[in-house]
């Protein structure tokens, strides 16, 4: 029978290597997977490239594994925040990359790289310094740029609910990036709240189909970013 | 600019106000952060606008009361937010396809700088110290139907917004299709910036000479309605 | 208060004008909206470009439409099926053109319809007859062919439930296509079996949401394609 | 051909029940209409494999009992089937995303001809009067890990399937892994095809002169195993 449950967030991301891509899941603290980030941390990987929309907040998970300098590159599409010092400190002072892209393209070119197309057009970022040295290509009277598929090694996502066979539900707005995400990447790695058993989830309502799911971990009361940094958490 | 021309022209919540007399019963409308967020306090009674949040909602409903709100609730700007009656979420794929396929029936947004041929500027100065950062405003300006711009009419220090040209990094190329500043109401036209309402008390010259480039006087006189 | 209800199909479909472009949902039988597919009969329009998996079967919905004289050109994948000798012959006989796509290509070409994608590169088709004449590109190693997205004047898609929005949910495989017809669309007119009170729906289980969605019809007993074939019935 | 040899190898459940044999625990599947349906029949106890249609539904189970089917509720091949406990549904673009993007482990597919290279053509003999109807053939070639192609070895007519150069139109190029017989299991490698197994009674040199390309031997001698 199909488990793909495993012990805890540090068997979970065990075998993220030094330089992997690690797509992760939330923007700002929505559906920010905070135990696993904290596992990675944890974990030692370092020379990291990193996708997510945002950098992080405070102290805590994205921009705690930022602060700790494991990530070589950022690739997002707003790396500022309420409470983000961390990464406009180290970008100011040289030690770390920016890769930024609109958010549409972003999902997009996540979407994309699941999906097996290599590359699309956009009209978005046309004319403006996103669009410089984009190949540029008109369909019907109006410009798009040419952008790429994106993939990843590792994706880290958070979930609402999932059953032994990966299947995963999402709250709310928590949403956001998370199922796209969970196709662009090797391996995905879900913590999520509940397991229920198979057969638990509706089939019309699941949003991330089990193929796209490799290891699942509850992390039954997930901390919030905005929790922590108000009681002034610094991670580790 | 002295203390009394700050008291020309409309104020934050009139701009909104204004904007809000615009926009058609059950549109589909996404609203950038600051003044724009002002809009949904003043749609007048009887009319239905549905919100779109382009980190996946649509029919976004108010902040929650106190205690209320769910961390995991949010809206582009990361504050929490409530979800109305027949509200769907969806991922962030296909929120800006919704966005760039164009869905959406009005996105009215800040702007640092408009120019006359319809570019906008509103997600960078260009300082050298300054962090890039710039969400969904470039997927938003070349996807929605409509963009409206709602701003004060010069910056802090009385520079001009709208301009012939922008000199901070754009946003979008001729994306613009109206402007609602505290002055005026401009329409972005092939001949360049149209007015097509003055504020209450406001000269077509006063807001002439605040104007960065070329302003087209309204054919016919023309007094606002609407409020008070 | 918005409310996309309509009084019925025949109200639905009467501004599809001659040479329009239809999107039709449906995989066979599987969310085929028989009862518009039938009002678009009775309301006469001629010269359509077509789009949908199939060509339906026996001489009712999709195949009854094509029977009428009412289609030039389809789009699909499998114009044949069981029970299905109405497109056949006549595309034997020169009284219909066939556009041929890949079945994956076809969902994805509509999926970029209405995601403002013109246009996107896939490995589906190299090599074969179907990638014949289209501009090859290499990423990575792998060729790839450009295809474009497509779009619609209308679609005629079947739900199992909507709200006055236009939120529509599914049942189980009528999903298909219909999801991505909605989005590519200028004017979207859904069937459905039963229509619910605003905020009835799940906000985190719809699948179409309403701005997607322009009219709704009831239509509480839809038909199903291998009844009326079975029972003989030759639409209208 | 005479009616001797149509005794000699696999039956088609024989051939289904060999292919089944190789399907790993945990598998994401997609079986092709005909004989690679009756795949599912034959996987060994202890294994749990899912089942891919492309019409957008993970988790297929049997076809229904009689008068228990939902005509909404069909397979590829447009029959009746039913969704077991965790299955998801999901539309045809996501469907196609998980084909395209590499997501699914195996598609075991029928085939007009395969060759020496791993092209397939399973979609169109060419006939002029032939109404050409591809579906998802193409695509999964093009984009599910692996593919195996289960067939007889000869067409109806005797003429061998595998071939140096398919003559039918191509569903996909270079994109086949193995290819389960009546009378024998083929790798395609770089150098051509390779014997893997032969079925038990069949000699080599009765697969290679049914072969329309060159046939490498097996290294040593091998024997079937797993059914009767």
């Amino acid at each position: 029978m199909i488990n793909k449950q495993v012990a805890d967030a540090a068997e979970a991301v065990a075998d993220i290597f030094d330089g992997a891509t690690v797509m992760i899941g939330g923007f700002g603290e929505a559906g920010s997977p905070i135990e696993l980030i904290h596992a990675l941390i944890d974990q030692g990987a370092a020379g990291l490239t990193v996708v997510n929309n945002n950098t992080g907040s405070g102290e805590v998970g994205l921009a705690a594994l930022i602060k700790a300098g494991r990530v070589a590159k950022m690739i997002c599409s707003y790396p500022r925040s309420l409470n983000s010092t961390v990464f406009p400190e180290m970008y100011r002072s040289g030690q770390i990359q920016l890769e930024l892209v609109p958010q549409g393209t972003l999902a997009e070119r996540i979407r994309a790289g699941g999906a097996g197309i290599p590359a699309f057009y956009t009209p978005t970022s046309v004319g403006t310094p996103l669009g410089e040295g984009k190949e540029l290509r008109r369909f019907d009277g109006r410009d798009y740029v040419l952008e790429y598929g994106l993939t990843a090694d590792f994706a880290l996502i958070k979930g609402l609910a999932a059953d032994p066979l990966g299947n995963v539900i999402y709250n709310k707005t928590a949403r956001n990036f998370t199922p796209v995400m969970a196709t662009a990447a090797t391996t995905t790695i879900v913590q999520v709240t509940s397991l229920v058993a198979k057969g638990e989830l509706d089939p019309e309502s699941i949003i991330t189909p089990g193929i796209f799911v490799h290891r699942i971990v509850r992390v039954g009361e997930p901390a919030y970013e905005s929790v922590l940094v108000a009681k002034g958490v610094s991670y580790p | 600019m002295n203390t009394v021309t700050s008291k020309i022209g409309l104020t934050r919540e009139q701009m909104a106000q204004r904007v809000a007399l615009d926009i058609p019963d059950g549109s589909y409308v996404n609203l950038g952060i600051g003044i724009p967020e002002l809009v949904t306090r003043f749609v007048p009674e009887g009319r239905e606008l549905i919100y779109h949040t382009e980190n996946g909602l649509l029919g976004m409903g108010p902040s929650p009361e106190t205690g209320m709100g769910d961390p995991e609730l949010i809206n582009a700007g990361k504050r929490q937010v409530t979800a109305l009656p027949g509200a769907a979420y969806f991922h962030q794929a296909d929120s800006f396809a919704m966005i760039r396929g164009g869905h959406l029936d009005l996105c009215v947004l800040g702007a640092l700088q408009v120019s006359e041929k319809g570019d906008i500027a509103n997600w960078s100065t260009g300082a050298p110290d300054a962090i890039p950062a710039v969400g969904g405003a470039m997927d938003l300006v070349a996807g929605v139907k409509s963009i409206y711009v709602i701003t004060q009419h010069c910056t802090k220090h009385g520079r001009p917004k709208l301009v012939a040209e922008c000199t901070y990094p754009l946003t979008g190329l001729a994306v613009i299709d109206r402007i609602y500043t505290d002055l005026a109401v401009i329409d972005i036209t092939p001949r360049g910036f149209q007015l097509v309402e003055l504020s209450p008390g406001v000269s077509f010259d006063y807001v002439r000479e605040r104007t960065g480039a070329r302003l087209l006087p309204i054919e016919e006189d023309q007094r606002m309605a609407g409020y008070e």
